[in-house]
């Protein structure tokens, strides 16, 4: 089973156009690591984990098992926030079987792998659909599946379970946990559920609010597992991360006049 | 039999001939071994000839002065003589040729060269008329509409003026000009050649005859190898005199004619010296 | 504040609900729709046919004589089966160059490059300008016919086909190259699906134009094929047979369309 | 200001092809009011959403105050689970105005409007970007301007907060509750985040899972204004409508052997 | 258990990061390639006419002096100014009348039942058929000329059109119906803009077919123009001629087609 890779992120910096989208962000993910990335909407959290799945062209060095990304690549995988990633002329099967195939994994095997990751998010009765069949939440599932049965050394996942409800998502946090431990593999996961931060990761980094964003604070996990959300450290460490981002998204919404003081807890 | 000779020519009545020594095989019997290709019209089949993929061709006196100044063609003979093949025709009330204000020509033709006989043998100021550029097939409407006044093009367009209320007043014959074809040979080709050309001629000759005696017989030989129909090529055939013949000195003063107007329109560069091209006497008769 | 006013607009009928009872007749509509139209457009035509010589434009029944003529003598079952070999054949060779080619230009800046001055330069210069080039190098024969149908097919797909690959979803590439698509999977396994609808319209119009052409690469030699037939009619001017060669070409050409349309529609559904 | 429409759905059915999606769907909602819709992913949600709004032709009726609904209309305004509803060749101003623009207001009216509700989901920063410079959660709460700048009487809206962090999605969701109170406009919405819909609703219904889905509970939320998640009985409720959505998911799930006992709660 | 090894791949690479120090040439780049392009082809055709008569195929400098000669005395630049005026008319007047038809009928499917076959069966026919008829009801001035260049151009840029319509995102139908917007509105501000990208393709390619029709067009009384050149210089075997009407053809749809891209990049760029 494929181990994960460290990645290093170094004084790095994005532009587009005249926007200076991110500066100086520095990061470093050990091999096997699982970080979650908060922060407020629109702050660059896709853009960052664009630039470390090698979209991007950035100012800085991001080093990926100490080798610096010059392309996108499979062993980073990448599941987007928007589900206009899957091919929309593959069904659910072949969407998921797309990477195997590529890596020239005969028929047999690719079956039984797409199968088996394609029931792991529970979309065993939409295998034969085509993602313009799906429901919004069935997409984000058969991309999670398409990007898991490659067993990436580093999957970087932008809100995977953004769109799903409460249930559906507590049994695929168990599944990648499960996958997690097995695989050894490296995680970079975006979410605005601080729960589910805190639930997975190791580590729960948070940004600031753009232009300009950079990391705001890290905080460890260093709680056993499975952690229970009435556990008092659990908590505290939530209210610490809800206001290091509620701080953030006040100075921007009042920078804008939307909060008045009455507002702002 | 010797090496198969390809000849190409025009989809045409006028190269009748042609089509009845292929379809009777005459040029079997005269001992040639001869294919007819047939082209859209003699242009085509003269480049043909220059490009080698044909040994003979067949096309008026113009088609080969343009390309002679640029390849080593040798003419041989006369396979076709027309006086009344191009027709002036102008609308009702022009009652003469001197009144035409407006000549519908196909530039570059024939039509161009005879249009400008016409203009010096009546003295017409050149300044005082229009020249419209047209396609052929466009004459007859531009004559209907009033577009134009006349035009002196070659068959089917005259008759086709006429069915548009024009009426005929001069052949090019009345001009001093008689349309002729020329078979001809690359000069490589002729070298080795002389005596297959020669039968050739015979067997076209021979054509020429059955053409003029029985010209019913000729049409159905057209139809077989071209698709024209009987009707069409039996009216043509009425504004022409199949021959085969060698050169005459009006020949050549009618090709050094036009090789002037040629050189005037910066069509050749420099003038051909038709004498020393035509094969005099190659002909026997 | 702002004053907005909330009119109640009657709702826009989007898809209407068909009533049961309208279902049959609604179901033959298309069928009535393209009867009235070909209907309407030969009474026009008789209309119009009556205000000038048949010379230029003959009438509904002179056509039809005509055409009864020469498919009675075989001629024009001839010409359209030697017609539509020329075509497909270099309408398919276009297709078969232009979509590679296109995709290519399309994805790779110095294929572009290299390739766009020569593709926008020849594309504006008429096949007719090649005849004689193309009678001279490839012969008389079906190669010189077939290589002018080719050369006005190939430009349109080629650019209808780069739009297309410019058109392509970037998040679906990135989703390719991280999935471990090299350059040429990608090719073949994102820009080439999502390019199809553009590679068919492509198709469909450079069809139009292998039409055009078929008429200027039959001006030479052709002994058969409706290009030569219209060309030897309007030599003779008969215009019946002209119109009898221009309407074979329309119905060949929608039947054509109507059959690569239909085709397309099920063998490359998903890619639609 | 607009005071909401009734809503009326009677033995309301949707078949895609041989899909049966939903059947017998009974439900009805009050003018004014303020409906959430939860259920397992893929159930169902935003279809019945799409029959509302008037895009599908369903078996049965809906009835929007009274009147069959025969197709799309400017008085139930919907925001789409889906981002690339907006217009890529509009900018976000541009956007918002665009319904204000059809109805014919006038530039000034139009132009102060679009800026008011643009700063009331935190976008005035980026009102001159297009939706293609945008992230995620930002397209989400142009969409969601757009249409309440429109003051519809019905508001559908599909996941709007999905994609926003927890700071921004309360602020907005305080705004909703505001426009909500002060225009009596009636709300359907579809959230996968049970907290949200009982800190919003007056009723919250669940659907079973598809196919054939129809409406497994309504519950209704009599609770006061506002509402506080330690109230005792604001947590009973949550408990109740988390094991009817979790019954259906994990009836899903079991049929397609993904969860094992153990893991079943 | 599947069997899945996970290689490690070197990543490929899609936008290369630009070294430093190669910047400068890289931005040389383009004009470097289009350079090479062009000379290659200038030597590949030197070469090739030397296989061949002049009479087929003249040299680069046999039609460089024939230029020069026609430019000396204005002929160029007169036919260029002619023909480039009778192509904008024509094909202005086919994309204007051919955008909303294809609008239309891509939206509304009885004006495309209505219209589909008189568009699917004209497009196949040449317009040099029609050259006689133009001739006859428009009379040999500009008019017929522009009306044979309107006809080719119209039926792209409709079949093009239709393509966009029925690529438009069903969603932002849904958005713009429930924003409020009637038919009418959904077409000018959903389905036009949407529409764009197919609209410039359709546009550009028929202006390829504009220069293969001016040609035909000016088979008839066209006393200037690059086709009455063309015409005349074949009538005249002055082969040399015809090239420089070809070349200056190529030449120019090639600058028409950068003025159209640079113009709706600048223009429509928030379309596209
Ligand atoms: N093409 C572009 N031009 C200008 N600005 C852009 C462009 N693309 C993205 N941005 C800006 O970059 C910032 C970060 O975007 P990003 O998508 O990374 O945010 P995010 O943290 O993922 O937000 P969300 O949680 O809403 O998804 C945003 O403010 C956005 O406006
Ligand atoms: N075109 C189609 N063909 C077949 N089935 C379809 C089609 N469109 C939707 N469906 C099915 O309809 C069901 C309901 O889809 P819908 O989008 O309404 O779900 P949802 O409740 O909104 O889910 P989510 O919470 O994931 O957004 C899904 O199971 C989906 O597979
Ligand atoms: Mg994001
Ligand atoms: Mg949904």
């Amino acid at each position: 089973m494929a181990r994960g890779s460290s990645v290093s992120i170094k004084r790095v910096g994005l532009s587009i156009g005249a926007n200076e989208i991110m500066a100086g962000i520095d990061l470093d993910i050990r091999a096997g690591e699982f970080v979650c990335l908060l922060g407020p909407s629109g702050c660059g959290k896709s853009t960052l984990l664009n630039a470390i799945a090698g979209f991007q062209d950035v100012a800085g060095e991001i080093l990926v098992d100490g080798k610096p990304v010059a392309g996108p690549g499979p062993d980073r995988g990448v599941v987007f926030q928007s589900s206009e990633a899957l091919f929309p002329w593959l069904t659910v099967r072949e969407n998921v079987e797309y990477g195997l195939k590529l890596r020239g994994v005969g028929a047999g095997p690719r079956r039984d792998a797409a199968e088996r990751y394609v029931s792991l998010v529970g979309l065993k009765h939409a295998i034969d659909k085509f993602p313009g069949e799906l429901s919004g939440g069935m997409r984000q599932r058969a991309q999670i599946a398409r990007v898991l049965v490659n067993e990436p050394k580093v999957v970087l996942m932008d809100e995977p379970f953004g769109a799903l409800d409460a249930q559906t998502r507590e049994v695929l946090q168990g599944e990648l946990d499960r996958i997690w431990k097995s695989t050894g593999c490296t995680i970079v996961f975006v979410t605005h559920d601080i729960w589910e931060a805190i639930l997975l990761s190791d580590r729960v980094v948070t940004m600031t609010a753009g232009p300009r964003a950079h990391i705001k604070t890290v905080e460890k996990v260093e709680l056993p597992h499975p952690r229970d959300p009435a556990d008092p450290a659990c908590m505290a460490l939530y209210a610490r991360i809800r206001d290091d981002i509620g701080a953030e998204v006040t100075r921007v919404l009042r920078a804008q006049g939307l909060i008045e003081e009455e507002l702002v807890k | 039999q010797g090496a198969p000779v390809t000849i190409g020519v025009g989809a045409d009545p006028v190269f009748t001939a042609f089509f009845v020594a292929a379809n009777e095989k005459l040029f079997a019997k005269h001992g040639a071994n001869v294919a007819v290709q047939s082209y859209t019209d003699g242009g085509e089949a003269l480049n043909a000839l220059v490009a080698n993929q044909v040994n003979l061709a067949c096309a008026g006196e113009p088609t080969h002065i343009v390309r002679l100044s640029r390849a080593e063609l040798r003419p041989l003979a006369v396979t076709y003589q027309s006086k009344t093949y191009l027709k002036l025709v102008a609308r009702k009330e022009i009652a003469s040729a001197d009144k035409i204000k407006k000549f519908g020509i196909v530039a570059g033709s024939v039509s161009e060269y005879v249009t400008g006989l016409t203009m010096k043998k009546l003295g017409i100021d050149a300044a005082k008329v229009e020249m419209v550029r047209s396609g052929p097939p466009e004459l007859p409407a531009l004559l209907a509409r009033g577009d134009i006044d006349g035009y002196f093009v070659w068959e089917p367009w005259p008759t086709l003026g006429v069915q548009q209320g024009g009426h005929v007043l001069m052949t090019c014959g009345d001009v001093g000009y008689t349309s002729t074809l020329w078979l001809s040979a690359t000069a490589g080709w002729l070298a080795t050649n002389k005596e297959v050309a020669g039968n050739i001629l015979k067997a076209l000759a021979e054509a020429a005859e059955i053409t003029r005696k029985d010209p019913p017989r000729a049409a159905q030989s057209v139809q077989a190898v071209t698709r024209i129909p009987v009707p069409q090529t039996l009216n043509s055939l009425k504004d022409m005199e199949p021959v085969v013949r060698d050169f005459s000195d009006a020949d050549l003063k009618t090709a050094n004619a036009i090789g002037e107007f040629l050189l005037s329109k910066q069509a050749i560069k420099a003038p051909v010296d038709m004498g020393k091209i035509l094969q005099r006497g190659f002909y026997k008769g | 504040m702002t004053q907005l006013t909330q009119t109640a607009t009657p709702a826009a009928q989007e898809p209407a609900k068909p009533s049961h009872l309208g279902r049959r007749l609604k179901a033959a509509r298309p069928f009535l729709i393209s009867v009235i139209a070909i209907v309407g457009g030969l009474v026009l035509w008789q209309l119009v046919s009556m205000t000038t010589s048949p010379l230029f434009l003959p009438s509904v029944s002179m056509t039809w004589a005509a055409a009864l003529e020469l498919i009675g003598d075989g001629t024009l079952q001839q010409s359209v089966i030697a017609s539509s070999g020329r075509i497909l054949a270099g309408w398919g060779a276009g297709a078969l160059v232009g979509v590679p080619l296109g995709i290519f230009m399309g994805r790779f800046e110095t294929v572009r490059q290299l390739l766009d001055p020569y593709i926008e330069f020849f594309r504006f210069i008429p096949p007719i300008a090649f005849v004689t080039l193309a009678v001279i190098w490839l012969g008389p024969g079906e190669l010189s016919k077939i290589a002018l149908i080719f050369y006005t097919t190939v430009f349109i797909v080629t650019l209808n086909t780069i739009a297309g690959v410019q058109a392509v979803n970037p998040l679906r590439l990135r989703a390719a190259a991280s999935l471990g698509a090299g350059q040429l999977q990608i090719l073949s396994t994102v820009i080439l699906p999502s390019t199809v609808p553009f590679m068919v319209t492509g198709a469909r119009i450079a069809m139009g134009n292998s039409f055009l052409t078929v008429v200027s690469a039959e001006i030479v030699s052709a002994r058969e094929g409706l290009g030569a037939l219209i060309w030897t009619a309007r030599n003779f001017s008969r215009t019946e047979w002209v119109f009898v060669g221009i309407i074979a070409l329309g119905l060949l050409g929608y039947l054509f369309d109507r059959v690569l349309r239909v085709a397309t529609k099920k063998l490359l559904a998903r890619y639609l």
